[in-house]
């Protein structure tokens, strides 16, 4: 591919090691970002979702946690080899991550403008007048009112969308290339949630990093991600851009997630439900994970594990149903 | 704050109140004749019956407690039956001696385990950890009493190199300020003295501040591992921040709230301790004289040692919660 | 109804990790302490522990009170006494043994005496709040005001000097400990939707309490027994050794303690055993509990 | 025919007290503020809102877990507002709860069957009864036989969930209230759930206040819905109608901040300014005032009332919309 | 004794600042100080008021009495009077005072002086031991002291109210130092730790629980002390104070752990000094109990079933098996007395005699602390315990601190009580009469405290004393002994001459038998 990606994850494998088994929360994950587009990632609870986020930055809780394989290549160079002191140049300096729980992602006992020239700081050689400076500068950005006074205050007198905007406005302090949130705005209201989804548009359109929104909320998808990667079960499922996956769900998890979701017609439909619940990680059988709940399940997908197959142009599932022959659904 | 703060002393008025009747009530009810232990066994009745009513053993007892307290609201704590010396007097040339040690283990505990309990977190599951853990537990399950024999049999006896008891060697001359002989030494710089006292506070130091240490080593590390495992520190940690400022910064300040909390309670656990070793050591405390003064039933010194105790338990843990709520900016006051 | 469920037919169905650290029942409890070396250290002690206080007229060499003789006194271990003998020329080693029946009905006892009244006032402060949570909290400050071996002390003097005194007091002072633990926990507890959700089916006061409310308060109690029976043994071991608990001639470490000070230097050996069999006693509840503790919260199981 | 359920100006005002000595009123949190509705046998009310609007309040106290401060509640024609002691039992049989968490909501401690069986056993049903009755209800909310001696950690959240519904059914109750019963789980599984509600108003003819935030689904289960703010409903009507014609300019904005799956719908979003503001001070006057994009001096003093703004009953309190008729009760149309 | 972390070369660094400086003391860093380590502190430093030997001790170094017992004895010689004598009825005493003697406040030393402390000693109960050693009680203060004046500035004349034999020992005793009436008059209240008296020290300052300290008195009347000053240090734990010892920064002590003796001897810059018995440790059995304890056949019995060479063990040698209640040292002593000898099977068969054959129960009570003349109680009853397991009496053991314990035995609680008495004026009386006579045989207040009721003993006693010739008085109470002896009202244990560890660089010191004795005599070398 001759395309110039600012990020390319391949074959990623991380996997927990508990006492009950061993956890493969992401099991060969492959994407790439280019600069300055959004990429979705949705899944349900436990899909590896943040798993895969934090491999990127390296922050996977260590141990039980470990990246066992794979490669992260950030501009071309691979991150997995890079030493802790490495990594810590690049956290919050080229790659900046926003974390669901605007509540607890702040830390309590220090004052924003602290935390948000603490980034500075660390990452650029200035002094602390220029860095309060720049941290005004960077509440004003993303919507805080009166930020020279905020900025003395503490995490808890602000409200949660305040609050979230502080982790943007930190994540953003030193213009980094790509923005992580791992869902945030799950923890919001709606009304929120809708101004900080406007805000993360907005300040892409300005600033042009690129963006991996990792989210359950297909709505959320669909208003912001370029392209989309599904995940279950630690598993990338579907890979494709967001018209595509709403228009021409290929896999049949999918397919049932978006089925599920009421729709707000006059005519109640009684909900398609995808049966069952996802599995154990710790005990997955062979063979597709998501079988046990597929409606079109056949005797070989419990036995033979699928593979990611690009069964149209830009559009990436893994299903046996595409690997033998071509099925469309519905 | 100031608000803050008067309402809570005003709190501690039942508090005292109820410790006031308890250490009252405790020890009327301690049977034997206070006045035969003053006299000795050589008194005759009468005059054991008129030291009796001179110390107005024979009023009843909310009487006697109502005289009691009224008195004490006056500053005047009563007089010991068995010294005749006024109470104040003898708690006074007593406190110092238990403040100092209690001090002085207090701060090695502190020290040494809020480091270790630091240490051990950052690098849990290390050598250092196991080690300083294992320690920790022998720490908090060690009979003081026993250490204390221990180390004066292995320091003093065997080795030689420490004295076995006392604050000061009979010889040595230190002139007193402030009765914390540690603090005056080094006031009127005489370093001799200086020596002399630290090679005396030693042993019973490190024997009183083994438990609080070993407490504090295990709840700074818990507390550390349950913040360190916070979404803050993985804000923190995807900022880019160094680790020395992630753990000392970050996750110390907040960890050390909890730990604030348990040097209070430690500080209790240290007056408490002091009466054995104090025992063990000859240490002139208050401990010692408290547990004398109870066996002796000189009432007057027992109840108002007690409530002092009580007092300045009372009010260091105050001071902590002050202080917790004063580092943690959640808190508020009004 | 419900086609869509096809449920597997195996019981572990629990996907992700925050359905995983839910409370579990006990056994799990044990098979992780079973697990973790350091607990099973401590069961392994606890349980040689009570072996040898059910064994120990066999176990014992001699007998531990009237086996002395005056002749024999302050000997070095040898073959015949293998950790030495004591003031009256009595055998350490069997006294260490029966000293355990001691040791282990102090703890037992004291903590049950904690654990019967703490629990109680805790539960009855925390669940029926207002004046009651008052004066229940009230009385644990003031019991809370006194450095406890200052207060078991006090309460001997007043009730006289023994062994049945000593666990009263020793009891009596762990008491604030339970009533706070379990009025926070049932505080906690109480506010849960489980809770909730029984009150709205209409049970009753007392039925909320002790069916819903406190079997959920068992963890941090039965933690806080563990590690309580250590602390009794050591404070009446403490006040054995100032001479109020346990009289002559039983054979209580603390006690035995005391007594050999007077031959600090000539005869070390009656000082150091009582105090080891003191400090490994404590360390196997403390393990013990430490375990207990890891195995039944759910926030130490990251 | 009267209403299963009918409220009236129904008030929670949770008092904020200072003082640990002699605690004083020094405010309240108005946490429901005058809310008044209708619900008919069969039926359902979805009641959304952002959080702390007073929902879940609501909920509560309408099944007398919590007393209102003022207002008055009729169950089947009954005034049930100051019932306490055994009748107030007695009629907890009729009215049942489904909570939002799946994980706190059940007993930790106890078998599924024991959780279902709780409510028979304290209606001193025997055992048999209750046998036959747990075995038909494992059975309606699709568990089986074998998951009887189970614990709910063994259970994932969907189950948990079934496991409340099959105890709220326990008693044959007419009303469940459902707070958030789905709010917590997968989308996949959310489906699930609801789909198992639905069928079962169906079968038992089952009245629900269905408590939500997500409009959607709320939209998807209700007959009529509510949308609350701060403690008061600000529009009412037909779930279609309402969602088709919003009149309030609150539940304009809600309905377009919602995302939907649909990549081709690019909406024209209203986005509000600010939070929500704390119910212990809500704004004088429409006390939407604070964020609304339509506010005007008016808003600002005088407070609007409910008015009927369309044929078919819908309801809005703003002084800009439309009045059709009168009316300040809402009726659900036969 | 081992290289100490304490100072060698205290005497440089002493010149910052001396906190004892107060009073005027002498310079702290003289190598002649007489460091006396001990168990407790003096509870008073007033003499009259105190009943504590540790009281005594100190207030022995600062007082003078009228009459002073010898150095190696219990004989009376002169003091602060020079000589004496009685009227024919034995009711009038008159003493010559000493002239030109001072105070330590510089004030003189007077008949006035005299009178004025007698007279004190009559305005309070407080005054433990005028009242009983005079027989002064509620209603008649002064007891049988009728009157004390002051016939000149040098004569004194005491009038009483019956002749009372051991009046002159009983003047002898320290509690009945003379103080300055100026300073008691000056200081109030709070004169007992503000002593001021004749005596060859002079009280310099007091930190409670730790140290008292004292200077020489170099105007003293007599022998003018070598030691420059006197320190008594308290250090509660036997064993911490003889580390203290062997490291050198004590040069006295008293207390020693029986155990600890044979250290001493090992030790070549130590010695051993051992106090003259004046004491005997005993078990008093309750004769007043219904029961065995009432039984003689049962009390001679359990003087059988003892083997007081087996408990010797405890006593490390400084203790001398007891067979009277009274011990050898005083005349008066029966020697001929055969002590009932160890034997299990007789002692069982005169069980069975009493109707005891299977045995019984009893308490012992004991106390905690140790005494002079029982170094090691608790053992001691544990060891009883064992023996009279032998003949089948089960024995539990109550264990009191020491006052609780004299307070419970007074009341009779015991069927069996460890005691013990040093005697006070080296009279037989101090023994005989107070420990076992029926007039101190009552319920909360006795001394008697086996209840031994015998009236021969009685009238034999109070005969005794208002005989003034001791040749007839020895007669009488080597009869008592008798009695006592087949009455078996005690198991009498030890007389025993208690062990003093001191520092070879001290000489002269003679231990007294009442329990303590001026330093002025101690030499340094
Ligand atoms: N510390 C850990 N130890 C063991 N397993 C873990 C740990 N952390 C996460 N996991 C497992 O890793 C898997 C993926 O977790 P991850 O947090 O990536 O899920 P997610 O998709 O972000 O879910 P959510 O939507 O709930 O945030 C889960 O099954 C979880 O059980
Ligand atoms: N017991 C209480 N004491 C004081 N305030 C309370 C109490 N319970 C609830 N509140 C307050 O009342 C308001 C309404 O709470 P409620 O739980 O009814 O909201 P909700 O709409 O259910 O919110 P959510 O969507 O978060 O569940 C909130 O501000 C809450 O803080
Ligand atoms: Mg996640
Ligand atoms: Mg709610």
């Amino acid at each position: 591919m001759g395309e110039n990606f600012l990020l390319q994850v391949r074959d990623l494998h991380t996997q927990f090691v508990t006492q009950s088994g061993v956890v493969k929360a992401v099991d060969g994950v492959n994407f790439e970002v280019k600069p300055g587009e959004t990429l979705g990632i949705v899944g349900e609870s436990g899909s590896g979702k943040s798993m895969t986020a934090l491999s990127i930055m390296k922050l996977v809780p260590s141990p039980p946690g470990e990246i066992v394989k794979g490669e992260i290549l950030y501009n071309g160079d691979d991150l997995i080899k890079k030493t802790e002191k490495q990594m810590r140049h690049i956290r919050g300096n080229k790659i900046s991550m926003i974390f669901q729980d605007p509540m607890t992602s702040l830390n309590p006992v220090f004052t924003v403008g602290e935390q948000l020239t603490e980034t500075l700081r660390t990452h650029r050689n200035v002094s602390k007048r220029q860095a309060l400076e720049h941290a005004t500068e960077l509440l004003n950005l993303v919507g805080i009112p009166d930020p020279k006074a905020r900025l003395k205050n503490y995490p808890h007198e602000f409200s949660g969308g305040m609050r979230q905007r502080v982790m943007i406005a930190m994540a953003l302090a030193c213009d980094p290339e790509l923005l992580i949130a791992d869902e945030p705005t799950t923890a919001l209201d709606v009304t929120v949630q809708a101004q900080i989804l406007e805000l993360l548009k907005k300040l892409q359109k300005e600033l042009g990093m690129a963006i991996i929104m990792i989210t359950h909320d297909l709505g959320v998808v669909a208003e912001i991600c370029d392209r989309v990667m599904v995940m279950y079960a630690g598993k990338q499922v579907e890979f494709t851009d967001r018209f595509r996956l709403f228009d021409v769900p290929k896999h049949p998890y999918t397919w049932g997630l978006l089925n599920s979701i009421p729709k707000m017609e006059k005519e109640k439909k009684r909900l398609k439900a995808i049966s069952g619940h996802p599995p154990d990680l710790r005990h997955l059988r062979k063979g597709c994970p998501f079988a046990e709940r597929c409606p079109k399940a056949k005797a070989s997908c419990r036995i033979q594990a699928p593979h990611l197959q690009e069964v149209e142009p830009g559009h990436l599932v893994s299903c046996l149903l595409y690997e033998e022959e071509k099925v469309t659904l519905e | 704050m100031i608000n803050y703060i008067i309402r809570r002393l005003l709190l501690l008025i039942p508090v005292f109140i109820g410790v006031s009747i308890l250490a009252f009530a405790l020890l009327r009810l301690i049977p034997g004749d206070p006045a035969k232990s003053m006299l000795g066994n050589k008194a005759t009745e009468a005059q054991l019956q008129s030291l009796r009513a001179e110390l107005k053993l024979n009023d009843p007892l909310p009487v006697q407690y109502a005289s009691y307290m009224k008195d004490v609201i006056k500053g005047d704590l009563g007089k010991s039956i068995k010294s005749h010396d006024s109470v104040i007097k003898e708690i006074s040339t007593r406190l110092p001696a238990t403040i100092e040690l209690s001090l002085f283990a207090l701060i090695i505990a502190i020290v040494i385990g809020v480091l270790a309990g630091i240490i051990s977190a950052a690098k849990r599951s290390s050598w250092f950890d196991h080690l300083s853990m294992t320690g920790a537990l022998f720490g908090v399950s060690m009979p003081i009493f026993w250490l204390g024999l221990m180390m004066i049999w292995l320091f003093s006896v065997t080795l030689h190199w420490l004295p076995p008891s006392g604050r000061l060697s009979v010889g040595t001359h230190l002139q007193t300020i402030t009765n914390f002989y540690l603090v005056d030494s080094i006031l009127t710089g005489n370093w001799f003295a200086f020596k002399d006292s630290l090679a005396h506070i030693l042993m019973p130091g490190f024997a009183l501040g083994t438990i609080p240490m070993a407490i504090i080593a295990r709840m700074t590390r818990s507390s550390m591992l349950e913040v360190l495992n916070q979404d803050f520190i993985r804000t923190a940690n995807a900022k880019g921040l160094a680790k020395y400022l992630v753990i000392f910064k970050h996750a110390l300040k907040n960890a050390f709230l909890p730990v604030l909390t348990v040097i209070g309670f430690q500080f209790g656990f240290l007056l408490g301790g002091a009466v054995l070793t104090e025992t063990i050591f000859s240490w002139p405390g208050v401990g010692r004289y408290v547990y004398q003064s109870i066996l002796s039933r000189d009432y007057p010194v027992v109840q108002s040692t007690i409530l002092i105790i009580a007092v300045m338990f009372v009010l260091i843990n105050l001071i902590t919660d002050i202080l917790y709520k004063y580092f943690d900016p959640r808190i508020r006051y009004d | 109804m419900s086609t869509e469920m096809r449920l597997g037919d195996d019981g572990d169905i629990s996907g992700t990790a925050s359905q995983q650290d839910k409370k579990r029942p006990f056994l799990d409890a044990l098979v992780s302490i079973l697990k973790s070396k350091t607990s099973l250290i401590g069961l392994i002690i606890i349980v040689l522990l009570l072996l040898v206080a059910v064994f120990a007229p066999l176990l014992a060499p001699s007998n531990p009170i009237s086996g002395g003789d005056l002749f024999n006194r302050y000997k070095g271990p040898s073959a015949d006494h293998w950790l030495g003998t004591d003031e009256l020329g009595r055998d350490i080693l069997s006294r260490l043994i029966y000293g355990t029946r001691i040791s282990i009905q102090v703890g037992i006892i004291a903590v049950g005496i904690a654990l019967v009244i703490g629990t109680f006032l805790g539960a009855i402060s925390g669940f029926f709040g207002r004046w009651i949570d008052m004066i229940v909290m009230r009385i644990v400050d003031i019991l809370m005001s006194f450095p406890s071996i200052l207060l078991a002390i006090a309460i001997v003097a007043v009730m006289g000097k023994g062994l049945t005194n000593t666990m009263i007091a020793v009891g009596i002072v762990g008491i604030p400990q339970f009533a706070r633990i379990v009025r926070s926990s049932v505080l906690s507890v109480k506010e849960t939707e489980y809770v909730e959700a029984a009150r709205a089916v209409g049970a009753k006061s007392y039925r909320v309490l002790f069916r819903h409310v406190l079997p959920n308060c068992l963890a941090p109690i039965i933690v806080q027994t563990t590690l309580s029976i250590g602390t009794a043994i050591l404070d009446a071991a403490g006040l054995s050794f100032l001479g109020l608990g346990a009289q002559p001639p039983k054979p209580e470490w603390g006690a035995m303690l005391d007594a050999g000070r007077a031959a600090l230097q000539t005869a070390p050996w009656v000082v150091i055993f009582p105090g080891l069999a003191i400090l490994v006693t404590v360390l196997g509840f403390n393990l013990l509990g430490d375990g207990l503790r890891d195995a039944l919260d759910p926030r130490t199981k990251k | 025919m009267t209403p299963l359920l009918e409220v009236k100006g129904l008030k929670k005002h949770f008092p904020i007290t200072k003082g640990a000595v002699i605690p004083r009123k020094v405010g309240a949190v108005k946490a429901v503020d005058g809310v008044s509705f209708q619900l008919e046998q069969g039926k359902t009310l979805g009641l959304v809102g952002e959080s702390g609007c007073g929902k879940s309040t609501t909920g509560r106290t309408i099944l007398k877990l919590i007393e209102p401060t003022e207002g008055q509640i009729l169950f089947k024609g009954q005034d049930i507002t100051s019932l306490k002691g055994n009748k107030l039992r007695r009629l907890r049989k009729d009215m049942q709860l489904i909570f939002q968490d799946p994980f706190a909501s059940l007993n930790p401690r106890m078998t599924v069957e024991q959780i279902i069986a709780e409510p028979m056993k304290v209606f001193g049903i025997n055992k048999a009864a209750r046998r036959k009755k747990i075995d038909q209800l494992l059975d309606v909310v699709g568990l089986s036989g074998y998951h009887k001696n189970r614990y709910p950690h063994e259970f994932s959240g969907g189950q948990r969930q079934r496991v409340g519904i099959a105890r709220a059914l326990a008693l044959d109750p007419d009303l469940i209230i459902c707070d958030e019963p789905v709010s917590a789980l997968d989308v996949s599984i959310q489906a699930q759930v609801i789909n198992l509600m639905e069928d079962l108003q169906k079968e038992f003819g089952l009245t629900y206040l269905f408590i939500a935030h997500d409009l959607g689904v709320v939209h998807h289960i209700s007959d009529q819905i509510a949308v609350m703010y701060l403690g008061e409903i600000v529009e009412y009507g037909h779930y279609h109608e309402l969602y088709e014609h919003p009149k309030h300019p609150y539940t304009q904005a809600l309905l377009s901040a919602i995302p939907e799956a649909n990549p081709h719908l690019q909406k024209e979003r209203i986005v509000l300014k600010g939070d929500v503001p704390s119910p212990a001070h809500p704004p004088a006057g429409c006390k939407f005032h604070t964020r609304c994009p339509l506010a005007q001096e008016r808003c600002r003093l005088e407070k609007p009332i409910m008015k009927t703004v369309s044929p078919t009953g819908q309801q809005a309190a703003c002084h800009f919309v439309k009045e059709v008729g009168h009316g300040d009760r809402f009726v659900v149309p036969k | 004794g081992g290289g100490d972390a304490a100072n060698q070369d205290n005497g440089n660094n002493t010149a910052a600042g001396d906190s004892s400086a107060n009073k005027g003391s002498s310079d702290s860093s003289s190598d002649k100080t007489i460091i006396f380590g001990r168990g407790a502190d003096s509870v008073q430093l007033d003499p009259s008021k105190v009943t504590d030997g540790e009281s005594i001790y100190v207030t022995n170094q600062i007082y003078d009495t009228l009459v002073r017992y010898k150095q190696e004895n219990t004989e009376v010689q002169p003091a602060l009077a020079t000589d004496w004598k009685t009227s024919d009825d034995g009711k009038v005493w008159t003493f010559h005072l000493k002239k030109d003697v001072k105070f330590h406040d510089g004030t003189d030393f007077n008949a006035d002086a005299v009178v004025y402390n007698f007279k004190r000693w009559t305005t309070s109960a407080d005054f433990v031991y005028y009242g009983y050693m005079f027989g002064a009680s509620k209603d008649n203060m002064k007891g049988i002291i009728q009157n004390v004046e002051a016939t000149d500035d040098d004569t004194v004349k005491f009038t009483l109210s019956e002749p009372n034999a051991p009046f002159l020992q009983t003047l002898a005793m320290p509690p009945f130092g003379i103080a300055s009436p100026t300073a008691v008059k000056k200081y109030g209240d709070d004169y007992f730790k503000n002593p001021v008296g004749t005596g060859p020290f002079v009280f310099d300052s007091w930190d409670k629980d730790d140290k008292i300290v004292l200077h020489k008195n170099k105007d003293y009347f007599g022998q003018v002390a070598d030691a420059d000053q006197v320190i008594f240090r308290v250090i509660p734990d036997n064993g911490a104070r003889f580390m203290e010892l062997q490291a050198g920064t004590i040069n006295m002590m008293d207390g020693m752990n029986p155990e600890d003796m044979q250290k001493v001897k090992d030790d070549n810059n130590l010695q051993i000094v051992n106090r003259p018995s004046m004491n005997v440790g005993y078990m008093a059995m309750n004769t007043s109990k219904k029961g065995p304890m009432a039984n003689t056949k049962v009390r001679q019995a359990i003087n059988m079933a003892i083997d007081k060479k087996k408990l010797m063990t405890l006593y490390q040698g400084i203790g001398q098996e007891a067979k009277n209640p009274m011990p050898p040292s005083l005349w008066g002593y029966n020697d001929e007395i055969k002590d009932y000898s160890y034997n299990v099977d007789q002692a069982k068969k005169l069980l069975a005699e009493a109707g005891y054959g299977k045995g019984f129960t009893m308490n012992l009570y004991t106390m905690t602390n140790p005494r002079p003349y029982m170094p090691q109680p608790k053992l001691t009853a544990e060891a009883i315990q064992q023996m009279l397991k032998d003949v089948n009496i089960k024995v539990n053991i109550v264990e009191n601190d020491w006052d609780t314990h004299l307070t419970k035995t007074e009341e009779g609680a015991h069927d069996a009580a460890l005691m013990g008495w040093t005697g006070d004026n080296g009279d037989p009386d101090n023994f005989l009469y107070v420990l076992l006579d029926k007039d101190n045989a009552k319920k909360g207040s006795a001394g008697n405290i086996a209840f031994y009721k015998n009236d021969q003993v009685h009238k034999l006693l109070k005969k005794a004393q208002i005989t003034m010739d001791q040749g007839t008085r020895t007669d009488i109470y080597k009869q008592v002994q008798e009695i006592i002896h087949d009455d078996a009202p005690w198991v009498p244990i030890a007389y025993t001459t208690p062990p003093m560890a001191i520092s070879k660089t001290i000489s002269g010191y003679v231990p007294h038998a009442t329990g303590s004795e001026p330093f002025n005599y101690i030499k340094f070398k």
